[in-house]
């Protein structure tokens, strides 16, 4: 058993209030609970809601950290929008393994132009414009909720969700479910949901549908990072995977924060709060951008 | 009571739920005559009124052994035809029911249900059954008006029009003037009496003073049973026991 | 006569069909949701608050949800029937006969009653924001009123409707003053309050939309009005759409005990329907 | 004495104080939801919002055309669906089942008007969508995912089966005995009786459930935004995705809710539903006065 | 007719909607006499009756004009209190309507609401009216016992013991036994006479013969018009007109 912890003179002390974006809520609720640890007396109220709710809730003064997941509005610039990066997450495009041509997609892998005409453009309608030889039309997927991985996904192509084409399901695991239960389909997710955290290998049924990043016409090694989540993090740290669609997800505050169990609290989750992240179907932020972030609350 | 019985009820009985409504009830309704049902609220003239034309089988939870004969055929018998049955009686109920159509649909209705499709064969028979009622001149130039315009005492009239034009056999009537003004009263019971010439008609009635206008026979009911049943003057007038005595009191005082 | 019995019987089997698919559809989505559910449903789920997110964590149960259902529904039902009985009994019995005025009413509370939850929540919220007020229980249970009232007036006239006129007459005849009649009406009606309280009550803890910005979501059980609350669709809708298998399952078994509270709490009711109509004849 | 009567007096004002201050909730709503979208009814007329299908919100174009058809769609399916089979069970309960079997059917048909929305969602994506793709679908369409308008639609309908079958049933309920009895001791069989007496005196009050059920239809969001497909383009066969009003605001508001024009779409989203309903309501009372006057007189 | 009249109508005029339902009613009913209104179906009887103690107010779209005044006074003037009003006058109508209450609370609800809350004096005038409407033999025994389990005509005794707690002066009846079988219409029928000593009555009916029973004078209503008053035996045998004379005959046939 542990010593119990001589907690310092702490003079961390105060009321955090935060809601926002469900994707960022339960690493938060989490962070929140280790720096209670730590501080005993800063009492949390965490809500999750949306991340426009908590950015609207952020810029009205009713919090003092909106969850953002998304795009900052220019509007919600004006407006003082002040966001410091704490952890990132990406969106990846996935098919299912009973595709007929599966073991040449993921071989030759596919181009971002070719993703572009698949989700946005619709030029190309059939699988065997990919690889392979057998017709088959191709069944897009997308989110029908506005989303963080839609609009992630979308970002890739310089789109906006709204631009994607296909058939709208509601959240992340629906999207996978969709895409699992349909051997012609094609979509994209968080990574969350492609891997199983406990093995950390993919799970049965849909496959990550490799991006040719250096248009080559086939996946080479250094393209072949989908197997197990971590070499996948390691690969969307170090650059490797394009970003988008990985993305940064934020806390957003009215302005700079002052108040002092504020940037405690930032210090804490941009330093020993990073090694929550991964076990947690995250990626942890580089050295660089940790210390990038870091200055924004000094 | 010398021509065979229209109706003969055999030891019926009449369960519902677990409430024993009527008790081995035996009786035989005479042909081409007036039979009133007489008896207090709640001993049962509804409920055997209703036995004659089954009209009782739609009541929840109702059980009913015994024989029902009319024109000497059980109506209870597995086989019968409850249809059938029913189109010999015409039945008028309390208050009147026009069923919601015109006043020459309401008469066409029963015609039409059983085949009869010509214009002109419809025309004639809801002429005639209207003036068989002397509703005829008060509404020959409103035929196709809603029959809930007319007034209650020709709404009742209507429905007996109504029944008639399926030529019953027999009619049946609850309580059928509670709900008139003296004026109809007196027409529809004028009606009941002229028509048995061609018709039997049993009646249920609270009042004793028109079962003696109308009626030839009186049965009288008490706690689901028959206590009494016999000509209308030595009902009313020289009753055989003790309990009809006490409640035709009320009638002669 | 052969081709009319025909046909009834034909209708009949139609009649007979419609009824099998019409019950058949409670138990299949009833078997649905206990199929799903039951394999994850334990102990821990009713009594624990989440561990470590309720979205990560496999620990714990749904105890926050479950209270915060029952303190939404509970509250916003309670605060409904406050508002809705004066204005049933307004609408019914002050009003003097003004049949237009008392007619316009009701067709409004049938649009209030048809204007989506999820617009009373966006609306809801919308005021919350107006006035500096943070999405919490208060914020929900006012929501979730605004819903309810219209179901209540509605069921509470329908009801108050069928008391005969001359039961008020009777009242009213003694002497009584038109609020002591209303009291007898009550009396007469109780009932079809149990029944309006069950519809309200059900529509209640099952609604997401309205909840969705008003209430806001925690991990807590919430130990006062102003902090903010989780409800049971909610955890169950956030659950679903987690990554980790096991905590779909523990949104199918939280399915499966919102079913069953909201079966619990029909069941009750009819009961007490039962025992409470006994001056009725 | 004195104190009754001013007790009643009090009370009375009370009450019309409560009265008002929930029927001024329709006001203010409307005023509400108006003035939250003057924004976008600045960038754009009523016509071109109403019947414009491109919706690219993050470019300031708002086409409401889709939405308005995916309501529609999902919402008549799910009528056409409830409705005769409601129709259907309401007569069985009523006219034909024994006390025992309606003892047992009423209970189910009440616990099923319990059942959350969620709850029909999940059983949706669960039950109805696999059978939708699996089974239904390829006998008409070469493919069909599952999430469709006709998966809102059957959804919906049994959402809506309870409040119909219970709506029906008590008006069924209250056509007087004796009426039928008329029309049986004319020696019309029971389903003659049904067809050309009950049905007919029913039908205003079959009318009144149909519109109840409308309005309750058409502001369903969690349960058909599941399983309908929530596609931004207007559907042309049963077995495409759809995108109703309600769903819409509910996918969006929570993540959008914070940039003004889209804010403002979304309110103008809840105004057309609101109008839809007001209107709705209002003809349908209309309808159903006129129904009533030819049926009474 | 020589004492001053309990009740004095003058001018009044009821309109509903836009139908004229009473056109210049006048008429002065008599202190502790039995006052019958006849009529046919729909002539206004039952709208004359409420009248008198303003329950007409709740109807839908109606407007009155006109004097009724009640121990010379106007119950229709604005600064009248209409709970004293009704106060004076017990109402008994077609069916019995309990509240719903036991047999006990239905009686006091009256006296309570009027201020009584002493259990021995609650008790001791509840036995009163319970003896007075011959029913405390019946019921002493279930007082606290559901009132909707009475007989209909028992339940018609225990409304009129009800009405009778709160002491009224005048007693108003609108078909009050139409409802009841003979011996229970007999009961209730001799009850009006014996409550003549200390209340004035007035009955709506369509029984003839039972107006001729319990009644000291008669009013005979028509489209809306009193037609003819007076005592009971001139009206019914000796009408002064047409309409009278036309309406009476079923009674006389
Ligand atoms: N559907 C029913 N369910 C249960 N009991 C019933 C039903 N119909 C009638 N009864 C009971 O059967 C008995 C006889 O009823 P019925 O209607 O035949 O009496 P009645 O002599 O016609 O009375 P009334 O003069 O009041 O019309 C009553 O005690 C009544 O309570
Ligand atoms: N609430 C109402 N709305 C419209 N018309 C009404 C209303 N109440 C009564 N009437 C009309 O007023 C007239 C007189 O009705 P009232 O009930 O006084 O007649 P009545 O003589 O008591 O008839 P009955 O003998 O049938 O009871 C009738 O034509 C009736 O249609
Ligand atoms: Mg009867
Ligand atoms: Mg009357």
């Amino acid at each position: 058993k542990r010593p119990p912890v001589i907690a310092p003179a702490d003079d961390v002390e105060g009321t955090i209030n935060i809601s926002g974006a469900f994707a960022l809520y339960p690493i938060t609720v989490k962070w929140a609970s280790e720096f209670k640890k730590l501080h005993p007396k800063v009492v949390f109220n965490i809500s999750a809601g949306g991340a426009g709710k908590g950015i609207t809730d952020a810029l009205s003064g009713l919090v003092d950290i909106g969850l953002a997941s998304r795009d900052i509005d220019p509007s919600e610039v004006k407006k003082g929008a002040y966001t410091v990066y704490v952890t990132k997450d990406a969106v990846v495009p996935t098919f299912n393994t009973g595709n007929p041509d599966a073991a040449q997609l993921l071989e030759k892998g596919v181009k971002r132009d070719q993703f572009l005409n698949i989700f946005v453009n619709g030029t190309i309608k059939s699988w065997n414009q990919l690889a392979g030889k057998v017709a088959a039309p191709i069944h897009i997927y997308t989110r029908s909720d506005a989303a963080g991985a839609g609009e992630t996904w979308a970002k890739y192509f310089g789109k906006k969700q709204e631009d994607l084409l296909g058939v709208g399901v509601y959240g992340d695991p629906g999207l996978a479910q969709a895409v699992k239960k349909d051997p012609a389909g094609i979509g994209y997710n968080n990574l969350a949901y492609l891997y199983d955290l406990k093995t950390r290998k993919q799970v049965a049924g849909v496959h990550a549908l490799p991006i040719d990043v250096n248009g080559n016409g086939k996946i080479d090694a250094n393209e072949n990072f989908y197997s197990t989540i971590d070499d996948l993090t390691a690969a969307i740290a170090d650059g490797r995977y394009p970003s988008p669609p990985a993305r940064n997800l934020g806390f957003l505050f009215k302005g700079k924060p002052k108040k002092k169990e504020l940037v405690e609290f930032v210090k804490y989750v941009l330093s020993d709060g990073q090694k929550f992240v991964e076990e947690n179907g995250y990626i942890a932020l580089s050295k660089a951008k940790i210390q990038e972030e870091l200055k924004k609350v000094q | 009571m010398t021509k065979t019985p229209h109706i003969s009820v055999q030891h019926l009985n009449v369960h519902i739920g677990n409430q024993h409504i009527l008790n081995d009830i035996n009786i035989n309704i005479p042909d081409k005559k007036v039979t009133s049902i007489i008896g207090p609220s709640g001993c049962g003239k509804t409920t055997l009124l209703r036995s004659f034309n089954r009209l009782l089988d739609n009541t929840p939870g109702v059980s009913i052994t015994g024989k029902v004969l009319v024109d000497g055929e059980d109506i209870y018998d597995p086989k019968a035809e409850v249809t059938h049955i029913r189109k010999k009686m015409g039945l008028l109920s309390q208050r009147p029911y026009p069923l919601p159509m015109s006043i020459y649909d309401n008469v066409a209705y029963g015609p039409r249900i059983h085949g009869i499709r010509k214009k002109q064969e419809l025309d004639q028979l809801v002429e005639e059954q209207l003036k068989a009622t002397g509703l005829w001149n008060e509404v020959k130039d409103r035929l196709n008006a809603s029959a809930t315009r007319l007034s209650i005492g020709q709404q009742q009239r209507l429905c007996l029009a109504r029944g008639l034009a399926v030529s019953p056999e027999i009619i049946l009537g609850d309580e059928s003037t509670s709900a008139l003004d003296p004026v109809s009263t007196s027409i529809i019971e004028d009606l009941f009496i002229s028509l048995k010439e061609k018709y039997s008609i049993v009646l249920v009635t609270h009042i004793l003073r028109q079962a003696r206008r109308v009626s030839d026979y009186i049965v009288f009911v008490y706690g689901g049973k028959i206590i009494e049943f016999g000509p209308t003057e030595d009902v009313l007038l020289n009753p055989k026991e003790e309990l009809t005595r006490e409640y035709v009191k009320g009638y002669i005082s | 006569m052969r081709r009319r019995k025909a046909e009834e019987l034909f209708f009949k089997i139609l009649m007979l069909i419609a009824a099998i698919i019409v019950c058949g559809s409670f138990f299949l989505i009833v078997g649905t949701i206990f199929a799903k559910g039951l394999p994850y449903m334990n102990l821990d789920m009713l009594t624990k608050t989440p561990g470590g997110g309720f979205y990560i964590g496999k620990e714990g149960g749904i105890l926050n949800a479950i209270i915060g259902s029952l303190y939404v529904a509970g509250g916003a039902t309670i605060l409904g029937l406050l508002i809705s009985i004066p204005v049933a009994i307004f609408i019914n019995m002050y009003m003097n006969g003004k049949k237009f005025l008392s007619d316009s009413l009701r067709v409004a509370f049938d649009v209030l009653f048809g204007i989506p939850s999820i617009v009373y929540g966006a609306f809801g919220f919308l005021i919350m924001v107006y006035f500096g007020f943070r999405a919490s229980l208060l914020g929900g249970i006012i929501a979730v009123t605004l819903l309810v009232i219209p179901i209540l007036v509605r069921t509470l006239d329908e009801v108050i409707g069928t008391v005969p006129l001359e039961l008020r007459d009777a009242a009213l005849s003694l002497g009584a003053t038109r609020w002591e009649m209303a009291k007898v009406v009550l009396r007469q009606i109780r009932p079809g309050i149990f029944t309006a309280i069950l519809l309200s009550f059900g529509r209640a803890i099952g609604d997401v939309a309205s909840v969705l910005f008003t209430a806001g979501f925690s991990d807590n059980i919430p130990t006062s009005l102003h902090e903010p609350a989780a409800t049971l669709p909610l955890a169950i809708f956030f659950q679903l759409s987690s990554p980790v298998e096991e905590v779909q399952g523990r949104g199918y078994a939280s399915a499966l005990i919102l079913t069953i509270i909201v079966l619990v709490i029909t069941v009750l009711s009819e009961i007490l329907i039962k025992k409470f109509s006994k001056h009725k004849s | 004495m004195q104190i009754r009567i001013l007790k009643d007096k009090i009370l009375s004002k009370l009450m019309l104080v409560f009265t008002l201050a929930s029927v001024s909730l329709l006001l203010i709503i409307g005023i509400g939801l108006y003035v939250h979208s003057i924004p976008i009814l600045e960038k754009s007329s009523w016509g071109t919002l109403v019947t414009s299908s491109i919706w690219k919100p993050l470019k300031g174009l708002f086409g409401f055309y889709p939405f308005i058809m995916g309501t529609l769609w999902v919402t008549g399916i799910a009528i056409v669906i409830a409705l005769p089979l409601c129709l259907l069970t309401a007569l069985f309960v009523v006219e034909y089942a024994h006390a025992g079997i309606r003892r047992v059917l009423v209970p189910f048909i009440n616990l099923l008007s319990g059942i959350p929305p969620v709850i029909f969602g999940v059983w949706g994506v669960l039950f109805i969508i696999p059978l939708i793709q699996n089974y239904i679908a390829p006998h008409f369409v070469e493919f069909s995912t599952g999430y469709s308008v006709l998966a809102g639609g059957i959804v919906l309908a049994v959402m809506i089966f309870p409040l119909i079958v219970s709506i029906i049933s008590e008006v069924l309920n209250t056509i007087p005995q004796e009426l039928k009895d008329a029309s049986l001791s004319l020696g019309a069989t029971k389903w003659e009786t049904i067809k050309k007496i009950v049905l007919r005196k029913a039908l205003p009050g079959i009318i009144a459930a149909v519109v109840l059920a409308i309005s309750r239809a058409f502001g369903e969001t969690i349960a058909v935004l599941m399983v309908c497909g929530n596609n931004a383009v207007v559907p042309h066969s049963v077995f495409d995705p759809g995108y109703p009003l309600p769903a819409l605001i509910a996918n969006n508001y929570g993540e959008m809710l914070s940039i003004p024009l889209y804010d403002s779409a979304l309110m103008f989203a809840a105004l057309l539903l609101f109008i839809i309903i007001l209107l709705f309501n209002i003809i349908s009372r209309l309808i159903l006065a006129r129904l009533e006057r030819k049926l009474t007189s």
